[in-house]
């Protein structure tokens, strides 16, 4: 079995390019740091040896970048993808949000991504970080090296990774994986179980951090409307900061209602979110709902399932029955 | 007048019956099998009750004639429910009476084979408070 | 207990579908079934019309509790509404209680048209939980209040 | 800026009564946008029309309130009345100032308050109408009629005679319902089959009219004028068109023992049969679940005696779509089953029957030839007891019957003792009530007839139990005018059986999207007004599926049903409904998750050029409302997650409007 | 110069707060975080506040007016108030002289009143930065983190922090609360602060971004990077979030925005973004309709346009917030290492 190297996705993307299989390809470039990693287009073969990166920190999620790309021109775009963006992909595929014929995509196979912020929390001012089966070994500027277990540094998305197997690509590097029987809503019912008082008091002050940079939604490969409803002055919930905390909540209630059943749980929006609040947690309650209530559903598994919400059985649960708080139980 | 207004709200509330749901169509009195026995029937309790004439149904044999049967409940179209008015006058009339006239150190001797248990559980429905 | 001269009465919105719930409201309006004046209804063409946006407004402007009435699942005027209303619903309500909110503050109902009674005796009860709970603080706007 | 008018009503007292009317409208005086305000009588009047038409003349109105009784009773007038001064029908909105709140609230104070409250709200919204203009349609110019007794077939040929062409879909192998198992009809005693049997064949006969028998309604689509209906045609493995009707298979067929659905299971038919003699169509149907050829292969007698060769085993159901201007819904009624009322001891004994069973007891053309003999021992029953009322007029908390009268069962019952009374003057008859109810042409005379002229005895009071007895029935009664309690020791008991909407009408009102009562009728648009109109436009209500109802009244409303078809297929477009859902082409993300969940399949997709930003075209994929088939439920609007999709009439800016007016 | 040891901080600390509002950083689950001391609130060793402490100036939202509305009545009502005085611990030399820039904006004529206000009334601890991180780069625009400005500066050691009163302001709180922390007459603290100074420098010579310099840049150079063909590669995958502008303890821009809420409206004003697509938009429209143009401006606005209205200076105090928080991780340090180096796919 062949190494899957950043050396293998770069021959591989220049013989794409070189045969016009494809035009652009879309990957990651390096920055001043091992960790500054960009998600780039590139053209030409000298500026993807240059400057093209796939290692630890490549976790930005390539997919949405194809709803503005690929109607740019009528040239194929090469796409690197990691098992849990293919959800997104698909998921995009399914709201029609571009045309797959539009696009090669490469899966990439995925040991889980290093988070920055974590590092932080181990090194300060660290200026590398190698990696392997040992260990992560990060250099820092005035402390020498720290030798750190991967679990310590990964962020939480991939400690939980819900799936190792990619549900699109055109051709995969490495084997594929299998979903996984994650932990992922050990939180969300850790949550749940607290009583209405304490779960207000924990949301009121995780929310009350937000600063409404709106990079949660701008990332976020569900959030793909052309204009949303929170910059829209005639929507009539148009804000552009949150005033108080009832507009905190008023957006991250609507902003997680409107990505429920579509959301593919590829946190991005807690990976970006510079407050770290954990808005995953939101997303995943109503993931964890729409098994509960609805039967297992996962979007973006396949290319045009019906989300939970465009669909209804004669059966369904009524709302009074569906909430069901952890003061009862507690 | 005011007594028989409270004694009409006391059967109302102790039977929880609502006497203006009687259609007057009598199949409690039809259906009572101890129609016979009765001064007033079934029928009767229902609209002397909804009059206030109670004094009379309480003098009467009529609420110790009644077996508790309850047939007259079960098939009343319109969930009437005449036995648990006789019931409760009853009630009203032994509690007055401050006298049970049955006590559970009483039921051995009136125990025999041929006894039917129900006729017991009716009998203390019956004659205690 | 409260001395005060005005008891403290409970703002409710309740959205209607036009075509049961509304109907069941006039309903009750024709029997003559009292419920409080703090219900306000507000008319929409079916229970799906409403965005989870209106009822969250609806807290913010200083509604202590917000209701949805609509057909009877199976009986909605345009075949499927409360059906979608009712998966929006059950998650939307899920989540506000997930952040603490009181999910007293919150119902659903399916009124039909000729449910007058059940209308009133609806409004009567909801009226009379969200009057227990106070009033709404945790979902509230300062900016909106009186 | 809408330059607004309040028109705040007093409806007498109705209103005036419990809101200071003239509070209401000098407060909404001062609301944005309001430029006149004043309160009368009855605005709905003449002279109250008159007052909001001269205003929107005098005050450049631009749009109007009308704080009243529900917009579902003056809606439409206002309307009207906006459109006769020269303004937008849809820059009108009503506050419910009556129905929700001077009748529900007894205090002056907080009905005022609150009265406010609901007009602040509604100046708010209109604040935000827009002028709507109505699309139009065509009509498809045929009708289609779902049930075939005396209802279905009055509707049909009424409508057919206007010149248009009918369908009649009839679940059972022939058309006439109920109709057609009845002996007699009261008050007049005339033979059902004698006025009915020619209405059957007159509708054979019509060139208008089509029967799909043996059929039923799968699929409804579409909306008024345009219904797309799929109709199933279930095999009866005879070709209706070579059948002659003349019975040869159904004397043959050694399929002897299979319970006669049209006497009630009081005798037998044949596993091929025709239902009657007179039964339109007059083609035999074999029954699948009893034939031997059609379950293993073993028979196949009825093709050889078929002279015309009409079998055929190999039949298949058959679906048929066909497109509709309107649908009739006339699917009739059902006695109720008798198992909660063992009291009367139905499933113990044979000779306890219901009030169908006896007309076909005395049926020239019923199991016994028309004599009344009992079911047990073919004997003649010398006291016959008849017990009214069962399972109608219960109370909803007994969970036995219905809370309804069934309305028809003292004229029936009446009828069946006179008759009895009149062939057999030897047989005692007793009749137990809890009311007579005679409200009718000719009715309470009858009701006397039976009384004073064949002395049959009424007894006010209720069968409380039947008890089968060596061969008898002992009836054990209350007689509350004498108040004694009777037992009669009877030969036959006759209970009068609640009746109930047929169980196919609950689909098929789901299919229609028509909206039923909790009994199951369905629902008129309006108890007095609308009386044969369905909520649901192009949907029309005819005989007892709307109600329990006899057969004179039966025919009329069929009548007006028809007439209300054929006012609507007479018209060539319709004006459609305003309030549709639009989607903003700039902010549409063509994601189809508002086409998923449109249950009109009213929205469609096109890829459409968008002029970017930086000058540059793209190419996007966005949806697109069909007016015409919208029906502006606004499902589209929610799952909408840009907000592209709205709703016009109930657009989001107005309803927020509305609630932050109602929360101010 | 004063000190106080570690151990007593907190008596510090009560003490201030015993004269005015005082505020520290704290960690919270959100990195740390300028709050309101309160008995027991332990002090954030971390180098920098996620948010800067611009927001004590300069909130995210502010209310500037309101109207009263009944019916078609409307009434204004003032809203300001005298400002309480408040006191800042803690803000690093890249922080302080974020103030200098906000001044320029804020307080040039016709002064913004209510930044005025509250400019007038904070304190501001400035707490110089015995460890720098490898995002840090205020060397770039000449702030030294050993001798940052502020109204007290303070040095941290590993037992004690020394203070130094440098303005009027700073030594009236100072002596306010000169009986916890004294004078250090004849005390080592001059030597510890300059071997803390020592360190610094030796410390911010190490960073790899030591180097990056400004000389390319500056209000002249409009026409020189304006159509620079590296802000397509520059700008292609930006988000267009406000993460860096909200992070960042310069930017300045806000919107004025009315809120209706029924009774009334409030007219506040709250952080906008050049980076958000309604940025400056007007009844024409956008002005800036791509984000490659929105993206431009914001350096642009940095680096040349701000330099061109405030004599040269920048306004990007190298505190390295965007290089950390930006979700795809693109900042003004690749902006000024590729501008102006040819080439659309130079990186």
């Amino acid at each position: 079995m062949q190494e899957i190297t950043r050396d293998t996705l770069i021959s591989r993307a220049k013989e794409l390019l070189a045969s016009g299989e494809v035009d652009r390809v879309y990957g990651w470039k390096r920055g001043e740091f091992c960790y500054d990693v960009t998600p780039a287009l590139f053209t030409d073969a000298e500026s993807l040896e240059k400057d093209f990166e796939w290692g630890d920190f490549c976790g930005a999620n390539l997919s949405k970048y194809l709803v503005e790309e690929t109607r740019k021109s009528e040239g194929k775009i090469l796409v690197f993808m990691k098992p849990c963006d293919t959800y997104s992909f698909n998921q995009l595929l399914t709201e029609h949000r571009f045309d797959r014929e539009k696009v090669y995509v490469i899966g990439t196979p995925c040991a889980g991504m290093l988070d920055p912020k974590r590092i932080r929390d181990h090194a300060e001012s660290f200026t590398s970080v190698v990696s392997d089966e040992n260990g992560v070994t990060v250099s820092t500027l005035f402390d020498g090296d720290v030798k750190l277990d991967r679990s310590e540094v990964m962020p939480d998305r991939c400690l939980n990774c819900k799936s190792k197997k990619h549900v699109a690509y055109d051709e995969l590097f490495g084997e594929d994986g299998g979903t996984i029987a994650s932990g992922r809503f050990d939180e969300v019912e850790k949550i749940e179980k607290m009583t209405p008082d304490e779960r207000f008091e924990f949301w009121r002050g995780e929310l009350s951090r937000c600063i409404r940079c709106n990079a949660c939604r701008d990332v976020c490969p569900a959030c793909t409307c052309e204009k949303c409803v929170f910059d829209n002055p005639n929507s009539g919930v148009e804000n552009k900061a949150a005033e108080n905390s009832f507009e905190e909540q008023m957006f991250h209630i609507i902003r997680a209602f409107h990505v429920a059943g579509r959301c593919t749980d590829c946190g991005e929006c807690s990976r970006v979110c510079p407050q770290q609040i954990p808005l995953h947690l939101l997303n995943r309650k109503f993931i964890k709902d729409i098994d509960g209530f609805y039967g297992e559903y996962q979007a973006g598994a396949e290319v045009g399932s019906r989300a939970p919400l465009v669909d209804y059985t004669t059966e369904d649960i009524e709302p009074s029955d569906a909430v069901k708080g952890g003061d009862e139980n507690a | 007048m005011a007594d028989n207004k409270k004694l009409k709200e006391d059967v109302l509330a102790i039977s929880g019956v609502n006497v203006r749901k009687c259609m007057k169509c009598g199949k409690c009195s039809g259906t009572c099998p101890s129609y016979g026995e009765m001064e007033y029937h079934p029928h009767q309790f229902v609209s002397m009750v909804e009059s206030g004439d109670i004094e009379k149904l309480m003098q009467s044999e009529s609420i110790y004639k009644c077996l508790s049967c309850m047939a007259c409940v079960e098939r009343c179209p319109r969930g009437v429910e005449p036995g648990k008015l006789v019931e409760a006058i009853r009630l009203i009339s032994i509690r007055r009476k401050d006298a049970n006239r049955l006590t559970p150190d009483r039921i051995s001797e009136l125990l025999d084979e041929d006894m039917p248990q129900q006729a017991l559980v009716t009998a203390f429905r019956k004659y205690t408070k | 207990m409260s001395i005060s001269k005005e008891p403290y009465r409970p703002l409710i919105v309740a959205f209607c579908c036009n075509w049961c719930s509304y109907a069941g409201a006039d309903l009750a309006g024709n029997n003559r079934l009292a419920y409080p004046a703090d219900v306000k209804i507000i008319r929409v063409p079916c229970s799906c019309r409403v965005n989870p946006t209106f009822i969250l407004r609806a807290f913010q402007r200083g509604a202590d509790g917000v209701i949805l009435c609509g057909c009877h699942p199976g009986d909605c005027h345009y075949t499927s509404g409360n059906y979608y209303t009712r998966r929006r619903m059950a998650l939307l309500f899920s989540m506000l209680d997930y952040l603490g909110i009181e999910r007293e503050r919150t119902r659903v109902e399916w009124v039909s048209a000729a449910e007058g009674a059940k209308f009133a005796a609806t409004m009567n009860d909801f009226c009379e939980t969200v009057a227990s709970l106070g009033e709404n603080k945790r979902l509230e706007d300062l900016r909106c209040k009186k | 800026m809408q330059r607004i008018g309040v028109f705040v009503c007093h409806c007498g007292t109705n209103i005036a009564g419990t809101v200071d009317v003239a509070a209401v409208s000098e407060a909404l005086k001062n609301e944005p946008g309001v430029v006149y305000s004043t309160n009368y009588q009855y605005m709905c009047s003449q002279a109250g029309q008159d007052i909001i038409k001269n205003a929107i003349a005098e005050h450049g109105l631009t749009g109007i309130v009308v704080c009243s009784c529900s917009p579902r009773m003056h809606e439409a007038t206002f309307r009207k009345t906006a459109a006769a001064a020269g303004l937008n029908s849809y820059m009108v909105e009503i506050a419910n100032i009556r129905e929700q709140c001077s009748w529900v609230h007894k205090d002056m104070k907080t009905g005022t308050e609150k009265a406010i409250i609901l007009g602040k709200a509604a100046v708010a919204k209109v604040n935000l109408n827009a002028p709507l203009t109505p699309g139009e349609s065509p009509v498809t110019k045929r009708a289609l009629v779902i049930g075939g007794g005396i209802a279905g077939i009055q509707t049909a040929l009424d409508i057919a005679d206007a010149g248009f062409p009918v369908d009649i879909v009839e679940t059972k192998p022939t058309i006439g319902g109920k109709m057609a198992q009845l002996d007699k009809t009261f008050p007049t005693l005339d033979c059902a089959a004698c006025i009915l049997t020619p209405k059957m064949v007159d509708v054979a006969q019509n060139d208008k009219i089509r029967i799909f028998s043996y059929s039923e309604v799968t699929d409804v689509k579409g909306f008024v004028g345009n219904f797309d209906v799929t109709i199933k045609r279930r095999a009866r493995y005879v070709k209706e068109d070579v059948c002659t009707g003349c019975g040869a298979c159904t004397e043959k067929c050694p399929q002897k023992k299979i319970p006669n659905e049209f006497n009630l299971g009081m005798d037998n038919r044949r596993a091929i049969y025709i239902p009657f003699a007179q039964a339109v169509p007059k083609v035999a149907t074999i029954d699948l679940d009893h034939c031997n050829m059609l379950k293993n292969g073993k028979c196949g007698v009825c093709a050889k005696v078929c002279a015309a060769g009409a079998i055929d085993y190999n039949a298949k159901d058959e679906y048929i779509e066909e497109k509709y201007g309107a649908i009739v819904a006339a699917t009739g009624f059902n006695p109720i089953s008798m198992d909660k009322f063992d009291e009367f001891a139905y499933s113990q004994s044979k000779d306890v029957i219901t009030s169908l069973e006896f007309e076909r007891l005395t049926n020239a053309a019923g199991p016994t030839g028309g004599k009344l003999l009992r079911p047990s021992d073919g004997e003649h029953p010398r006291t016959i007891v008849f017990v009214q009322c069962v399972g109608s007029r219960c109370d909803s908390c007994a969970q036995k019957g219905k809370e309804y009268c069934s309305k028809i069962c003292c004229m029936y019952t009446a009828k069946h003792a006179m008759l009895t009374r009149d062939k057999y003057p030897d047989t005692d008859v007793y009749v137990f009530y809890i009311d007579v109810r005679t409200p009718g042409k000719n009715f309470d005379e009858f009701y006397r007839r039976a009384v004073e002229e064949y002395g049959v005895h009424y007894i006010k009071g209720m069968v409380g139990k039947v008890s089968p007895e060596g061969g008898k029935l002992m009836v054990q009664a209350s007689d509350l005018i004498d108040n004694k309690q009777l037992r009669i020791e009877a030969d036959l008991v006759v209970l009068a059986a609640a009746i109930e909407p047929d169980r196919s009408a609950r689909p098929l009102a789901t299919m229609l999207t028509a909206s039923m009562d909790t009994n199951d009728f369905f629902t008129e648009a309006h108890p007095k007004l609308r009386p044969v109109e369905s909520p649901t436009a192009g949907v029309f209500l005819s005989g007892t599926c709307q109600g329990p109802k006899d057969i004179p009244e039966t025919v009329a409303q069929a009548g007006a049903a028809a007439s209300k078809v054929i006012g609507l297929l007479a018209k060539d477009k319709l004006m459609g409904n305003p309030c549709v859902a639009h989607s903003d082409e700039n902010m549409c993300n063509g994601c189809s998750t508002c086409e998923n969940v449109c249950p009109y399949g009213a929205i469609t997709y096109e890829e459409k050029e968008f002029r970017m930003p930086d000058r540059t075209t793209r190419i996007r994929r966005v949806a697109r409302v069909n007016e015409a088939v919208c029906q502006g439920c606004g499902c589209c609007t929610v799952a909408c997650m840009s907000g592209a999709m709205n709703l016009k009439g109930f657009k989001n800016e107005q309803i927020l409007a509305e609630v932050d007016a109602i929360c101010r | 110069m004063r000190k106080i040891t570690l151990d007593r901080l907190d008596e510090f600390f009560a003490a201030v707060a015993g004269k005015l509002k005082l505020y520290i950083p704290v960690d919270t689950a959100g990195g740390a975080q300028f709050q309101q001391w309160r008995a027991g609130a332990k002090m954030s060793d971390a180098l920098n506040t996620t948010r800067s402490a611009k927001d004590f100036f300069f909130p995210q939202t502010e209310n500037l007016m309101e109207f009263k509305t009944e019916g078609k009545k409307i009434e204004i009502i003032d809203v300001r108030r005298e400002n309480e005085d408040f006191a800042i611990f803690g803000v690093r030399a890249c922080d302080v002289r974020s103030f200098d820039v906000l001044d320029r904006a804020f307080l040039s004529e016709p002064a913004d009143t209510y930044y005025q206000n509250r400019r007038e009334h904070g304190v501001i601890f400035s707490l110089a930065c015995s460890k720098p991180a490898e995002t840090c780069f205020c060397g770039t625009f000449g702030i030294d983190p050993a001798n940052p400005k502020g109204d007290i500066v303070c040095y941290k050691t590993d037992d004690a922090i020394y203070m130094e009163a440098k303005t009027e302001k700073g030594a009236n709180l100072m002596d306010s609360v000169s009986d916890i922390v004294a004078e250090d007459e004849g005390g080592d603290g001059e030597s510890a602060v300059n071997a803390q100074k020592e360190i610094i420098s030796e410390r911010m010579k190490k960073l790899p971004l030591a180097s990056l310099s400004t000389d390319k840049f500056g209000g002249d150079k409009t026409a020189k990077f304006f159509d620079d063909p590296a802000w397509k590669s520059l700008s292609e995958s930006c988000l267009g979030c406000g993460t860096c502008t909200f992070v960042c303890p310069t930017c300045q821009c806000y919107d004025i925005k009315d809120f209706n809420a029924g009774n009334g409206i409030k007219r506040f004003r709250c952080w906008d973004s050049c980076m958000y697509s309604e940025f400056t938009k007007m009844s024409a429209g956008q002005p800036r309709l791509t984000q490659l143009e929105r993206f431009r401006q914001r350096f642009m606005h940095k680096l040349v346009y701000y330099p061109a209205n405030n004599d040269g200076m920048f306004s990007c105090v190298g505190c390295g917030r965007c290089l950390s928080k930006c979700p795809i991780q693109m900042n003004i340090v690749k902006v000024m290492k590729n501008l102006g180096e040819g080439g659309e796919n130079n990186g």
